[in-house]
């Protein structure tokens, strides 16, 4: 047993930390989360220049062949620094099903230009049900001689907005069972009859609607094999999930770090808060909270990594650390008080993603529902 | 044993609904805004809707007569701050100070001409008053401030800087403790008095909250000179004036009435939307979460029915405001919290986006719940005043 | 509104807590726990001459008259001296079902002999399904030439090993619905057939397996109307619900002064340890608790009272105040800590009938699925 | 990172577990003794049991061998005592103390004749400690020990009382914190004695817990003359020796395998009952709290693996056991709650009753799972520690 990074992971963590803190300071943070797009290209292309798009990907398709443990390391440091922009959507849930499924001509199309950044992709999979299980997905792709025409709406589609290519879950046949006619088909995000409207969401993140209406695109764009998508769509929701919380465990660090250092120096009758019994207590609880969600989420992850079964792990992973996130960021903002409710501190951008990541792929609910059957429930 | 309101009561509740129906502008339904949204609009509309409210008498129905109020029973002034949370009336925070905070402690502590001057036009809706307690260094801590008043010819001239002066850029007047004496023990030495904000030598900055709004400000004051005649009550007593101004009835029962709302319209919501081929509605752990949420709130309800009819018996509540608040502000935040998570993704819209439910009220209050329950105040000390004065355990 | 006792019932809680601590000190509830009756004869005889039997009971059958707020005053006392003992399940589960359906002959046979302290009575409703449905009800009556034979068990019986007389609910036919065909029958406990066995619990209550073996009565002993037994029996339920909230309310009381006597007087590391700020939160919150136990538990009991339609509010009193009795005397154990897990300590008699009285008549998970019907959910 | 034990460890795992299920005798599963619950009986069987684990090596698997250890790893250890706790082996609170308290403490302050008298006849099971720590005014507070030990020739002489020893009408010595230097400063001028608990002059009072079974006593010391070789360590340096002591590996896996095998057995138990015509598994809201018990028990795992790995890795957690305890302590009354209520009526039923399920345990963990994070070290502390020695807030 070993709990502990490697020397590697020790060193990419040193060093996405320093970058993050150097090219992508709170202010540049404010700037995207405020801007249009919610994404910089000059950023982007830096982190390219680390590898970090690349990292789990093959090296013949432009990657560095690293672990899924490592991209784990790499989102934890990114949510400490609650990066903004489109590399969750774009590596996670644009690269790993074209990793996983797509044909070599594809692999080759797109894997090394994620890799390099220029090209961004993500998964259009969710529709106003919000849900994520295969009867939600109402969006269908017809076949027409060689083509499919894509009809649908997909709802709360993370950065779509600077997409160059969706990856759609679309329905293509009537099957018995409603995981049994999905097909993943990459769109070209640009193509006729595909409109994208960003929403507005507390977290600022950027989650999309978008249209599909009578979208033509060839039988070559299908990914993986054609009503066999949804266990490649599981396969990446268990992925993405345990990513999620590796960038949550990131944050919640960060707002425990934050809030300690405030207790230590901020002073009230005399005395620094952090020696306030009440203050004490809360803040240890946000570090039993913040322990907890990390071991939860690296033992999922180390499973992810090794190719371990790990949909058990993964659901508590997501259903504790979802909300011990919550938690630390509400007993961040109570022990900040007034200085944490102003736009200038960062404790409430941290408390927007708490917000945001509890619910994407499920919240706390779904998961033990996972959990149960897990139990033989 | 009575939980009823009196026939003459639930009129008078059917006489403010019906009022506020006519009353309550279309725009400020659209515009929805919750606790501290002032937006330019908004606050126009509040201004407006204040005049109107002071017209009823309604603004400051507590008031002597003499001074503008109606003397309205406790139990009509509960019932009057409830219909007007749950009908969301255009009444902001800075009403809830000036009303509540500012003028009972000129009756208490003022001249006649203050009370004449100030309290009259207050009742009326004319005049909105900031409050000038908190400093950077001083935020629970009152009696760490440090914003200093000296004394020459006629006037104090005024140095330092206040922080958190909630509509600092929009009140006429500041409601300023400062220290007027360097040497004395903390607690004592300071002295509250009543600033023109027009007053040269006052400079207002924002704070943007969270909600994206300018409700904060820092307040500094150089070489303010403020006649002496705006001094309220004793020099050097401020400290147990403001105290004793904190203390005055903080009515919980606008927590309970918007949480009551809200609860209400989520049940609506899910009863009509569908999930999973059936009506959220039918969801075993939503309906426990609602159903909790409303057990709740009824308990929020009837801490703040207490502290009403604990005036009515001419009872001075203490510990029990304070228990009051605690516990619907924390509710306040479950709320906002279980709200969300029951819109799942819908829950994240915020105000204006495509798709958003319920007016994203959820995703707003999450964010303005912030607020409840921290900094002065904050539920910490609220919970050693009830340990220490409701229970009696010792100080040290 | 008037949230405070009226003068009279000031003065019965006064006079029932004057009189409980006389009659029933600590020392006297420590030896009905572990007596093998549960139930002293002796202070029954007292209690009856205060009356207490009778207190709801119109004059005319021996009572005096009182409302069923006054009746909750007294529970609250009792709760608040734990009184031990089949008060409430003569009076409330027997009594009230002869007041409200029996007929003028079975009232004036069993009320007046209840008011005088010489018959007790108990409910026996549930069955091994331990739900508080009517479809739970399985023990059946037949008739058989003006009589009828009964035959079943039903468990969790408070108080039955010392009852004169059981009344039974029993399904006397087939109906459609599982509510439609229940009747009450008036069974003498020392019926050939009926075998009683305490159980033994951990708040040492004194719930009982009830088994009816072929056991006969004659059909005047059914109570009320044949087959219409539920409403009647939901009636009792829901006021039994709100008078059990009503003790929880003076034990939780009860706990709350215990607490914060001993956080006043107990030194540790030099100052009385009800000046730690942890300890003071817990007080702060156990006190929260407390008072809003109590205005749920009166609201609902004043509207039982005037007969207004109640059962939200007491659905509401009970979801509350099972689950604050718990937490306040968790919280209890926890500021005494080791002195309070002894036997010699009361502090374990509360925390034993907080657990019980959050199970009967159906716990808070139960209670909030009728509050969420009235919510229209 | 491996979140696996290796395959050496695995094969030790199926080893104890092989053992135990040969070991364990019959009548201990059928008595299912609970925390706190000894018997004569049990407490008869436990003594056999211990003798049986130290002739394995494993009642004190962490000794040098020379006294008795077999040296083994720390997460040989570690699967040793999961292995223990979940199968509910006969090994007691009695155990803990004297295995992990006394003799690390001995080992390192003690004489060489002491280490090798105590430390081997313990690790063989031959010999069980009770403590005197606490005393009736100095619970949670050790630097108030009053009871007073005065040199007299080759001895001291002992003289006081003490409180909650658990086990010391069992124990064959006592592990004794007296006051030797009444003039110096609380926390100077305390020592630490071995005293056999057959020495004239000590008297043994029980007091019965809440389970309604003897394991804590009142010790009371009158004129009991100890020889001096009998002091452990230095004189009035005892407080620093009894604090690392409190701070060695306390393993909170033990009541962790314990939660994860109820947490099972209640799972088990809804899989195989019908309520509402349906298996009580297809609950909504008993799916959501046996899944959330999961979660958390897996937190709880996860911080007693913690502790393991880092000594493992020569490391010396510190606040990170505070933490373990703590967490694990809450979830496991949240456990008793929980299962109490998933069972309903049923839950109630004491052990021996009629129409009990799962042997009543939960009702019994319901009552032993308040002695749990109370008292001497309590949560209050723990919390304490985490935050000032964890997250270095400051003391004062």
């Amino acid at each position: 047993m070993d709990l502990g990074l490697s020397e590697e992971q020790e060193m990419l963590k040193t060093s996405a930390r320093d970058f993050l803190q150097k090219e992508c300071p709170k202010q540049l943070v404010r700037q995207l989360d405020d801007s249009e797009e919610g994404h910089s290209p000059d950023l982007w292309r830096k982190m390219a220049e680390q590898g970090w798009m690349g990292l789990v990907f093959p090296e013949e398709y432009g990657g560095s062949g690293g672990s899924f443990l490592d991209l784990a390391v790499l989102l934890d440091e990114m949510g400490y620094n609650i990066l903004p922009g489109p590399f969750f959507s774009a590596v996670i849930l644009g690269g790993l099903p074209i990793a996983l499924t797509g044909s070599e001509e594809q692999k080759m199309e797109f894997l090394p230009r994620l890799a390099d950044g220029t090209t961004l992709l993500t998964l259009a999979l969710t529709e106003p049900t919000a849900g994520y299980d295969a009867a939600s997905v109402r969006t269908e792709a017809t076949a027409r001689n060689g083509e499919y025409v894509i009809n649908g709406t997909k709802l709360f589609v993370p950065n779509a907005n600077v997409a160059d290519y969706l990856i759609c879950v679309a329905r293509t046949g009537k099957g018995d069972q409603a995981e049994s006619s999905l097909t993943l088909l990459i769109i070209d995000a640009r193509s006729p009859g595909v409109r994208i409207t960003p929403l507005k969401t507390i977290a600022r993140d950027r989650q999309c609607e978008v249209v599909f209406d009578n979208v033509v695109v060839s039988e070559k764009n299908i990914l993986g094999r054609p009503n066999e998508a949804w266990p490649i769509v599981e396969e990446v929701l268990q992925k993405a999930t345990v990513a999620k919380c590796a960038e949550m465990v990131g944050g919640a660090q960060a707002v425990l770090d934050m809030t300690v250092n405030y207790a230590r120096e901020r002073i009230q009758f005399d005395r620094p808060i952090g020696s306030f019994q009440a203050i004490q207590h809360y803040c240890a609880d946000m570090a039993s909270d913040v322990i907890g969600s990390r071991f939860l989420t690296y033992k999922a992850a180390w499973k992810t990594s090794e190719g371990l079964p790990a949909a058990a792990d993964v659901a508590m992973a997501k259903a504790w650390t979802g909300e011990a996130y919550e938690r630390v960021t509400l007993l961040g903002h109570q022990i900040l008080g007034a200085i944490g409710f102003t736009m200038d501190h960062d404790m409430h951008l941290y408390y927007r993603r708490a917000k945001a990541g509890q619910t994407i792929f499920g919240d706390a609910d779904f998961q033990r529902g996972i959990v149960a059957r897990g139990q033989g429930l | 044993m009575d939980f009823r309101f009196s026939e003459g009561e639930e009129a008078f509740r059917q006489q403010v609904r019906q009022w506020l129906k006519q009353e309550i502008p279309q725009r400020w339904v659209e515009l929805d805004p919750g606790i501290w949204e002032e937006t330019e609009e908004s606050w126009a509309i509040a201004r407006q809707f204040h005049r109107k409210l002071g017209e009823k008498g309604w603004l400051a129905p507590a008031y002597p007569k003499e001074y503008g109020g109606l003397e309205l029973s406790h139990m009509k002034r509960l019932i009057l701050a409830e219909e007007l949370a749950y009908n969301r009336a255009p009444v902001g925070v800075e009403v809830e100070i000036t009303v509540n905070w500012v003028t009972p402690a000129i009756l208490l502590f003022g001249t006649e001409r203050q009370k004449k001057e100030y309290a009259t036009r207050i009742a009326r809706g004319d005049t909105i008053f900031c409050i000038g307690y908190s400093e950077p260094d001083a935020g629970s801590d009152l009696a760490s401030v440090k914003t200093r008043a000296v004394e020459d010819g006629d006037d104090y001239v005024i140095n330092g800087q206040k922080i958190w002066c909630s509509y600092a850029h929009l009140a006429d007047y500041c409601w300023l403790a400062v220290r007027t004496d360097p040497d004395a023990p903390k607690h004592k030495g300071i002295s509250v008095f009543i600033v023109d904000m027009k007053t040269p030598g006052i400079t207002v900055r924002p704070l943007i909250n969270i909600l994206n709004h300018h409700s904060f400000n820092e307040v500094f004051f150089d070489d303010v000179r403020v006649p002496k005649e705006n001094l309220v009550g004793q020099k050097n007593n401020g400290w147990y004036q403001v105290a004793i101004a904190l203390d005055f009835e903080r009515s919980s029962i606008g927590w309970a009435a918007t949480n009551q709302r809200i609860i209400e319209e989520l049940a609506d919501y899910a009863r009509e939307t569908t999930r999973n081929g059936q009506p959220l509605a039918k969801d075993p752990l939503v309906r426990n979460q609602l159903a909790q949420l409303a057990v709740e709130n009824e308990v929020a309800r009837m801490m703040a029915y207490r502290i009403a009819w604990m005036y009515s018996k001419g009872l001075h509540p203490g510990y029990e405001s304070s228990m009051s608040m605690v516990f619907v502000s924390e509710l306040s935040r479950r709320t906002a919290s279980i709200g969300m998570r029951i819109l799942g993704h819908y829950g994240e819209l915020d105000r204006g986006s495509k798709w958003a439910v319920l007016n994203a009220r959820l995703a707003r209050m999450s964010l303005s719940a912030l607020s409840i329950g921290v900094g002065g105040g904050s539920n910490e000390i609220q919970r050693n005043i009830i340990a220490v004065r409701g229970l009696g355990l010792p100080r040290k």
